[in-house]
């Protein structure tokens, strides 16, 4: 690289793509900073993903110890000590944050604090200090969106980052706004925490993006734990009041307005890219209407120096796609031929039983003009998930009928992410339903629900009747 | 039930998906190759790591014996232990 | 098939190596019967895989229940019911036995009950009738090995069977005699119930078959949880006295004995081929001086419309073993052209953390020739694994040097079993570690950590430092 710049890389953005490729770069021999105005880790280790997931496994094992019971297993009162679950939640992120800088230390990436702004297409401003970079990578991530007429105090109307602080006591009444993952996750902790929890979403079906028999599978779950669900309704306005936040809630298909009271209201009605005060404009970046800053599967943006990964790049905005464009951005700076080159980006909502997703649901398939089967395997008949108290769920497989070859799998159920490896390895193998049928799969393991999916799609599984 | 391996085609779909397993995708980068030219040897077409070796008319004696090398790894699965 | 037979198919056994041969006979168009003298679902759903597993999670609820303090979820007195304990577990047993039945009755297999003998190489005695097939798949599965001087009472000293039944109250002390994965799982299961628990085993490794290195960091883990481990010590013989079991133990290298007392021992040292009462010379089948009816890759036995399957066939005695053979045998019988070609067969220990593993470990890669290279990816390094409080182990993945084939992934740590999925598929598939580096994991997922043992191969790894 010319010697007149600062750095080899700038990364601005320490977020877990911002992190993936400063790591990398430094791992393939270049001289790298990465600029963070907050946290290390960004939104995913920091307000996203992590304290989500120690949440939810806390709200788990409420319920867990009450299905107990069904074995013989019985406690005496139970305490939850709310200050100590956000303590320990905390901990595990200060764990991995943490982790992330010693990281940088070691791996040699200089860590600059503060506000990254361009000052051309070489040089940033990061706090007081200009730096400059034969190549910048953009890993500015995205934020919350906003809904007029709910403003967040984080108090009693929330977003995802207020959301985490559990509050002492636990809300009675819990309204969660948009039935996303990032919805659903929330009310499954709320709900597993004893609030009674409500879910709104504006379109006809929850989880969009999700295969509409696994959503159907996945809602009645929810359901049946409590949580109760409304589509087609909006939220039009709050207002605070001594008995809690009275909200307006309308049908849209109607138009009826009615007003419920909540005791916290969390608004989780998507996210938008987080370009403020980066000033990308001084390096000529272009920036969509949308506030996105586009990429090609190099990573590059409209100035070919200039990377862009992550969510502030693109939909779907998670953790790991913006871990492998940050991988791609890395490479190809070290003049290796990477290429955001995925078959299939996995979802996940982590719930139990979760839904988890990779490929084509079935009407994507359709839609896209191919010829399809599906096998569809149900838990009820797993022995493993009997042993687990968990046989809600199934797992759905998308197959071209002519070739057989895989194009998407479909899961509800308990470690539903877990089973993902083996469909996404599958997808990217280009692998068929028979390479699966034809594996091995341990006994008793859930993995074996999905072979019988597989066998489920020539109508040959075992454990059930093929129809 | 085994699919029969489709014979060998231009792995063109309709799609625009050309289908080949990660390891070969980055080496046809790395060759600066066209995948839709390469003669793909697995079911549907699929190609391997060996199916850009034999493409690029690289012996695969020594260096990636990528086709050999899983018929030796099933022998021990066959023996009783 | 000849008209002059009942049956076109008769399977002898009702185990998973049967009961999938007979459905899946019966799915390809033939007339099928199955004999079982004692109940469907054979070991595996009877006394075996399924009915550990439901223990072991019982136990692994007791363990999680007391971690939760970790979260600040605490509990008042808790109570085991021990009887509803057994109870809850026989339930799960007679559901999935009862499927096996209702799935012989929809596939229209006739399910013949009695002991089975051979009369000569197409009849068969079954109990008071007899019967004749064109085909007969011998599926008589395998029992528990005895050892001088410890008589199986099936109260105090107790093979897996009768350790299966959990005792009130629990045993204060337990031996496991035989540190394998049935040793261990019990081992588990006593542990988390409350027993002091020791696991002898003769040889100088435990869970013989497993990666050194896994099973160092499996034991690690199993010593964490209070349970000692005694290698290369045998028993001698067990006295009952009022006070307990007196066993006789013996330290193989230095000869030296002591006594030590138990309230209950298990002897897990293994199992044998079961053909007692089958005449198979009646029929001209080879009986190994071991007692096993080898087979080949079409499970074939010497008389070629004899076939043989699971664990009377051959080690290693497993359920998905077993049905992947059953399952050649009826397609071959069918005429069509299967084949026992398994990779690698997958092999797991259900305890918390689990030992699974499919594939070469890399003493066997060496010992086979191959020039070997490992990544190993510590779970403590996952975040997935803090969320879910289960830090303990490792991924490490075995590969051939110059080609980046896979050759063998050996996991401890929480859902491994369910990791093994995409470990199976890859093997099977004659993947890469780049195959498995390139391809897009959910975060945060364990299945990251399987992720992060092919870049460690590369010495690529993100989470930790590559040395
Ligand atoms: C509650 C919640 C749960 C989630 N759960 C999951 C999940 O389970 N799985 C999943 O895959 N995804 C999940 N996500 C999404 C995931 O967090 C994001 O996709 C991921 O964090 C995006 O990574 P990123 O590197 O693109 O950006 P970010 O994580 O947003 O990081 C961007 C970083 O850049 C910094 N920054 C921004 N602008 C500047 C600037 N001008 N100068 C200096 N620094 C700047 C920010 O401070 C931030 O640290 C969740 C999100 C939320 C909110
Ligand atoms: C405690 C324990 C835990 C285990 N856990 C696991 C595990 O987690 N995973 C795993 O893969 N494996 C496990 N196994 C091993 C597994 O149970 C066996 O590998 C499996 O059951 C073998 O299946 P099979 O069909 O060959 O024989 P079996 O299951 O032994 O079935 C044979 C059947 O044949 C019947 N039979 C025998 N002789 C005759 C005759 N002459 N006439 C009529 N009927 C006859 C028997 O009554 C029996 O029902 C475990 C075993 C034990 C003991």
């Amino acid at each position: 690289m010319t010697k007149s710049y600062d750095y080899d890389v700038l990364v601005i953005g320490a977020g877990p793509g911002g992190y993936h490729a400063a790591i990398r770069a430094a791992q393939l021999g270049l001289k790298v900073a990465c600029a963070e105005r907050e946290k290390v880790g960004g939104v995913c280790l920091n307000v996203g993903c992590i304290p989500t997931k120690a949440l939810l496994h806390a709200g788990e094992q409420i319920a867990a110890a009450r299905h107990a019971a069904d074995f013989g297993l019985t406690f005496g009162e139970q305490r939850m000590d709310i200050a100590k679950l956000n303590g320990w939640k905390d901990g595990i992120v200060k764990k991995l944050t943490g982790g992330v800088g010693a990281l940088f230390k070691a791996n040699k990436v200089t860590h600059l604090t503060g506000q990254a702004s361009f000052v051309d297409d070489h040089t940033v401003k990061v706090g007081e200090q200009t730096v400059t970079a034969a190549s910048i990578i953009i890993a500015t991530g995205s934020e919350p969106a906003k809904l007029p007429g709910l403003d967040v105090d984080q108090e009693s109307i929330v977003d995802s980052t207020g959301a985490l602080v559990m509050p002492d006591p636990v809300p009675a009444r819990m309204l969660c706004i948009g039935g996303g993952v990032i919805g659903f996750e929330f009310a499954h902790v709320y709900n597993n925490m004893g609030s009674k929890v409500k879910v709104i979403e504006f379109m006809p079906n929850v989880v969009p993006g999700a295969d509409a028999d696994a959503v159907k599978e996945f809602t009645k779950a929810m359901k049946k734990q409590g949580i109760e669900i409304a589509v087609q309704t909006k939220a039009n306005k709050a207002e605070k009041k001594a008995d809690g936040v009275h909200v307006e809630l309308e049908d849209v298909k109607t138009g009826a307005k009615t007003v419920e009271v909540f005791d916290r209201v969390l608004v989780a009605v998507g996210r938008r890219p987080r370009t403020d005060g980066l000033n990308a404009q001084a390096a000529g970046v272009t920036v969509t209407d949308r506030g996105f800053i586009p990429a090609d599967k190099q990573q590059r943006t409209n100035v070919p120096h200039i990377y862009s990964i992550g969510d502030v790049a693109s939909n779907p905005m998670l953790a790991h796609k913006a871990m492998k464009e940050g991988l791609v951005a890395a490479e190809v700076i070290a003049g290796k031929p990477a290429e955001q080159d995925a078959v299939a980006i996995p979802g996940v909502v982590y719930t139990s039983p979760e839904l988890a997703w990779v490929g084509l649901t079935e009407q994507e398939a359709k839609d896209k003009g191919y010829s399809v089967k599906t096998g569809v395997f149900p838990l009820s008949a797993s022995g493993r998930a009997m042993t687990l108290q968990q046989t809600d769920g199934f797992v759905k497989m998308v197959v071209e009928k002519d070739t057989d070859l895989l194009l998407g799998v479909h899961i509800v159920g308990p470690h539903a992410s877990d089973l993902l490896g083996e469909a996404g390895l599958a997808l990217e193998m280009a692998a068929t339903a028979s390479d699966i049928a034809l594996t091995i799969h341990a006994h008793p393991t859930l993995g074996e629900s999905v072979l019988e999916a597989a066998e489920a799609v020539h109508k040959q599984a075992i454990h059930i009747m093929n129809r | 039930q085994p699919v029969a391996p489709a014979a060998p085609t231009q792995p063109t779909r309709a799609d625009g998906r050309v289908l080949a397993v990660p390891a070969a995708r980055q080496l046809a980068r790395e060759l600066n190759l066209d995948l839709t030219q390469v003669r793909g040897s697995g079911p549907n077409g699929r190609i391997r790591v060996s199916d850009v070796l034999a493409h690029q008319g690289i012996n695969q004696g020594q260096a990636a014996p990528m086709q050999t090398a899983p018929a030796q790894t099933a022998a021990p699965a066959q023996a009783p232990a």
